[in-house]
């Protein structure tokens, strides 16, 4: 199992989701956080004081897969959330040893659908 | 004679509509998207600002000095000759400035009502050119056919108490215009959910409070004229929100407060032009057809021709200006103010015709000069944001500001 | 004879009493938790735009048109004679419609403030049937017993400016009962944080401000009476809010901002009975007291009896409406208002007495009336949402939309 | 003789200046960051509270008590003597209580302004004794110099309308010196950004708003001056906005809503002295220098000097104070009111040189007042707030309190 | 040492954290996530034009345990998560290479608790 | 690659993206977060009636980064987040087995940076 980490475009995230669930890939946790990444920020003012704010909001979503999706949800998010523009993002795999299902005590692999 | 109570009453009310902007501004900002929210906020805030000047300068004397049926003279530019003393025409117990300052007022919240229509899409620049050219070219023509002294809807006998017609038919029908041609905002058809929509509530407050002020003060004294207008508003914004909650509840099964606030809006909207001259019983009338006729514009209508009127201007102070020109037409009647006309429902169809004429003019004109309008300011400077822009949102692209912090 | 000067007066009060029912909703709404906030403005929302029905369709003549001792008449159906014509029984120099229309934003907030001790758990159809039982069948036979003509505490004597008994103690009374009969809400005694702090302060400010149009404007013209209760009640939400500070400061070690708020509405609620009766040196006394009581009522009464009153309506409008009818018998002077009383300090212990028949009759009247109004929802629609719908909060459940957007 | 329409505008404009007092504590407090905002709200609503109390048994009796020329007796302790008979001094149509409450709110706002200039790292404590000592010591006093009967100010003939040198000045002096004493705030070169402008929005709104019966209400009668200072403020506050709006887009590229209301607020202070003595012109050459005066002062010299003037009270308040005394001193004219001054442009520069020395003089008071009150306060109860305790916030460290929850 | 990471619903939360203090784990990292599972989110109407609403509000924690720590972590957020229904949320678990404590510069086991 | 997740002082944000940045390291992704620890929390009080707050703010910094530059991002969060005070925080590291650039599709080490 495996647990994928991609950090995208605000905008973007209706359609990331949309294209995940067309691979079958339904859960997802979604979050809100500021990346700092080779898109640059932009100067904010405050009462003509420039302040440089070198943080733009980004989404954040955790998708535990199997391995078999692995490859399914980073063409899905690939296809989705690319515009070729600086800071579209980036998708990080790391390994995930377990997965439980709160609900029913389910384990591994079962418990990731 | 000036009449002291009558104008601290005027003054009074001047306020009241005054704080009617930042109530807009707060109505309109929570439903945008927290990217946008400063955008709208913003072109209040500039709006209350420029048109100020604007009819200082110019606007006031060109909607209210005397010269023909179609627009003012220049005789009052900067004010000249707009002093202390009464001016019958408008108002003849309070000074001539103070009917000035309040009518300012409405002057500034007309233009304010459009931005919803073009939210989250416009460029600033863009926005502030449109607005001077608007409220020069549409609104202050309109004010004059309509209340101006020798206006030809004046003259013809049209009745617009507060401003049905002036101010939110012409507002209404350029909003639809503008949204038009705009296009759509991205993303628009998977749904953008309001931001903040306690602001939006707070808004709605603040508005139907200053809608007080609108329409009992446009009885510019204290008199049975201003205290019908005060009580009718009251009930109409009521009825409006319980037609609009229960369309709800009966098609969704649930009410909501956004459809609550909207339909105290079109009922506040609707009986604007009628305040003056209809009595409770067609003010609850009133309230209910804005409620409904509100809450099929923007779930039928809107939904089947899919124009992006993001915040609904025309849905609801297009149509509910209209719809309160048509009820003034049948409502009013002289047993409320004897200034005033009887209509359809006294025996006078006639006067109802006259309504419709009324409508028909403002509309047609709002309509074309909007349009005309847009297509210099877009060939001048260009109208909508890039994609980019859109996508990173009006507050940092337009203002360099960001409403809220996240992390700290 | 018709005063413009008085007439106006009342008009801005009953816009600035108007702008109460938003600013307790933000009072409110501030203290409960994200995924219920929507609830309570749309809740507030509600009761604005159903009483005002309810007030011109019955309500009023239920409340204030003669009868009997015990209830208004019904010849007044449908606003039916309340006309531009003064009623001297109530106002003599103001038309009868200004009356009724002050008196309409009364009937508003009264309901309203109920509305805090079934936070975050009534279903809102339970809520709409409770609220419109509640309001006739409590709060018009009260107003009528107090402040109409032939209520049989007025003709006892009794003696309640704006609304202390009125609107405070048969409103807390009630919220108690309904508190204890919902029961307490999912994990209360981990205790739930306030989502928005400064919306609660806005809402303080709000209510501070239309608190003006309460009371001074209960003076119904522009006298003396109205200008000495314009300060106490200024005074005595300074006191309030100065007590209940270092109630805090001494107890706690730090003031707060959400107590300071606190101190200040119930100096504010417990000057309504009193405003037109008593002079500073009283309103420094009554805004102290009122302070401390609710400061004890909310940390030790409430904690003992463990009951869920969730935003200390009971504590707060309760006991502070019994506070202040108590206090006005024991401060009111002549010397203030000759068409006043003298209460215990002008030597006058019997008046006193008056005003505990006066709160006693009313409380027992609204922990009954409530108690069997409940009993009917609740066997009719059921007033409690289900453990699931309350996890999930009422935004979503009741009305279908969230307050705030997470992501975008 | 009272004038009931007179007593009537005050008693409103009294209220719609007590809302300017919480419309200033949500400009400030969306400007400084989540974990700070309800330490600022706080302040607000302390003042409100403790100023009344200290208003009522000393405050107004220094001020304008009759006594000597620098400050007043104490015959009016408690309110004492204070009732329904006007005061020919101050107000001949008015009861004489509602010319000293309408002026407690005066007293009330003034130092809710300083707060600005050491927001997120004062002391409640210290806070509390300082605003306490400071109205005593610099508001009564100068209050009295410039308004109070045989005020060496008023004597020597400066004139200050609504509060510009009295309010304005008194307290953006001594937020320069508070700022200065307490020093910076940490990481405060890095950039501190607002953490909900739409809150300073609202609370700018809400200010303009209640400005009008701050500068209209000075009149103290409805009359001519009244009308003038009602328009020239609205006028001046658009002209400010538009100022600061320009200057943002010349210099940045981007006109800015923080930079808006900013102007605004500019325009508004600057005028408040002037208000009942120049024209319209003068107004819109008022609102124009005020606007681009602060821009100055917020980009230019408070970024050269790197003092940390958090809210910029000193660039705002005091130094457009400062302006509009010179202003008045300049464009003052008989012709507006001829109870006035003619100023520098109608020929008469002795009298710009009057209003030269009221501005050194209280300049110079404020500026040494304030340091010695600090000082104490130092001395007594030490004014900063620990690292620790400003890294953790105020609202925490101060208040026990959060503004917002995070997770539910 | 091992990662947990626990999606749970927001009225959880207390009970979650006062379970996990009785097995003597007090250090977690909490934070506000959307989620989309098997749990059927709620149809928002605005206007009274629907809007699939497809997230719901949940709570994520971080828990970075030794090993020996992992079965009662998880058992205590079972015992306390779970009411059954659909939306109970899930416990995933990744492995843990380092863990340095900020203040002192502690490194692995020693840091973690 | 490995993924470094901070936990640290909001205050301390400021100081350590600049110390990132000074080590080349511009990529970063930020998040608010509340953390449970041996800080204290402060007892917060609601019209006199105490509730025991014990979450605080916090910030999280999730880093993606090389092998080669492990030590240095955990040299610059040490050198700029540490007060000595309780609370300071934590750093993780966690195995990161893919990095993917959205924008480009590239993989692995290139994509990280
Ligand atoms: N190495 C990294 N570690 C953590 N977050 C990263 C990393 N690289 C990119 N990100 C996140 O992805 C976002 C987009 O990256 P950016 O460099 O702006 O665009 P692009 O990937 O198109 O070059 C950043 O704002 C940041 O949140
Ligand atoms: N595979 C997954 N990857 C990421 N998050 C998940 C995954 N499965 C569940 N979640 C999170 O857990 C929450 C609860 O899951 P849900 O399917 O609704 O309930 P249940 O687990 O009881 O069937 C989801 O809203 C989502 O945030
Ligand atoms: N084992 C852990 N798992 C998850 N988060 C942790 C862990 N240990 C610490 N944290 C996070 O780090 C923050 C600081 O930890 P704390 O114990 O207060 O300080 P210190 O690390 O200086 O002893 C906590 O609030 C929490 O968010």
């Amino acid at each position: 199992m495996k647990m994928i980490v991609a950090v995208i475009q605000p905008d973007a995230l209706e359609d990331v989701l949309d294209s995940l669930y067309k691979e079958k890939i339904n859960l997802v946790t979604v979050s809100e956080v500021m990346g700092h990444g080779r898109q640059k920020g932009i100067t904010e003012v405050y009462r003509g004081v420039k302040e440089a704010g070198n943080l733009l909001r980004k989404i954040r979503l955790d998708i535990a897969v199997n391995n078999s999706y692995v490859e399914k949800a980073i063409e899905a998010i690939l296809g989705s959330a690319k515009t070729g523009n600086v800071g579209d993002g980036k998708i990080f795999v790391l390994d995930l040893e377990q997965c439980i299902r709160i609900r029913t005590g389910e384990e591994g692999s079962n418990a990731i659908g | 004679m000036i009449n002291t109570t009558d104008t601290a009453f005027v003054l009074s009310s001047a306020a009241l509509v005054m704080l009617m902007t930042p109530g807009l501004a707060f109505f309109y900002g929570g439903l945008v998207r927290r990217k946008n929210v400063l955008s709208i906020l913003m072109q209040c805030l500039t709006i209350l600002c420029v048109i100020t000047l604007q009819w200082v300068l110019f606007g006031y004397s060109l909607a209210f000095a005397p010269f023909n049926g179609l627009i003012g003279g220049l005789q009052w530019l900067g004010l000249n000759g707009v002093g202390f003393e009464p001016n019958a025409d408008y108002a003849g117990t309070i000074p001539h400035q103070v009917f000035m300052i309040y009518q300012a007022m409405f002057a500034i919240i007309t233009p304010g009502l459009i931005i919803g229509a073009f939210a989250e899409r416009m460029k600033f620049s863009a926005f502030l050119l449109f607005t001077l050219l608007w409220a020069t070219f549409i609104y202050d023509p309109v004010a004059h056919w309509v209340w101006g002294v020798g206006g030809w809807l004046r003259v013809m006998g049209s009745l617009d108490f507060a401003g049905g017609s002036v101010v939110h038919i012409s507002s209404g029908i350029s909003a639809l215009v503008t949204a038009l041609y705009l296009g759509k905002r991205k993303n628009v058809e998977k749904g953008i959910s309001p931001h903040n929509l306690p602001f939006s509530i707070l808004g709605a407050g603040l508005l139907w409070f200053g809608w007080f002020g609108f329409n009992a003060g446009s009885a510019l004294a204290v008199n049975n004229i201003a205290v019908n207008a005060f009580i009718v508003t009251h009930i109409a914004g009521a009825l409006g929100g319980i037609a609009y909650m229960f369309m709800e509840w009966v098609n969704n099964k649930k009410p909501t407060a956004l459809g609550t606030i909207t339909g105290m809006v079109a009922g506040l909207a609707t009986i604007t032009p009628a305040a003056g001259y209809v009595n409770i019983f067609a003010s609850v009338c009133i309230g209910l057809s804005a409620g409904i006729v509100s809450y099929y514009m923007i779930t039928i209508i809107k939904t089947k021709f899919a124009y992006d009127d993001s915040l609904d201007v025309f849905g609801v102070h297009g149509m509910c200006g209209i719809l309160g020109m048509l009820m003034t037409g049948i409502f009013a009647s002289k047993a409320v103010n004897s200034a005033g006309a009887n209509g359809l429902l006294a025996g006078n169809g006639s006067f109802l015709l006259i309504q419709i004429i009324a409508i028909l003019a403002i509309t047609v004109f709002s309509l074309i000069g909007t349009y005309v309008i847009l297509k210099i300011v877009d060939a001048l400077i260009g109208v909508r944001v890039s994609p980019a822009e859109e996508n990173m949102g009006l507050d940092l692209t337009q203002n360099q500001e960001s409403a809220y912090t996240i992390l700290v």
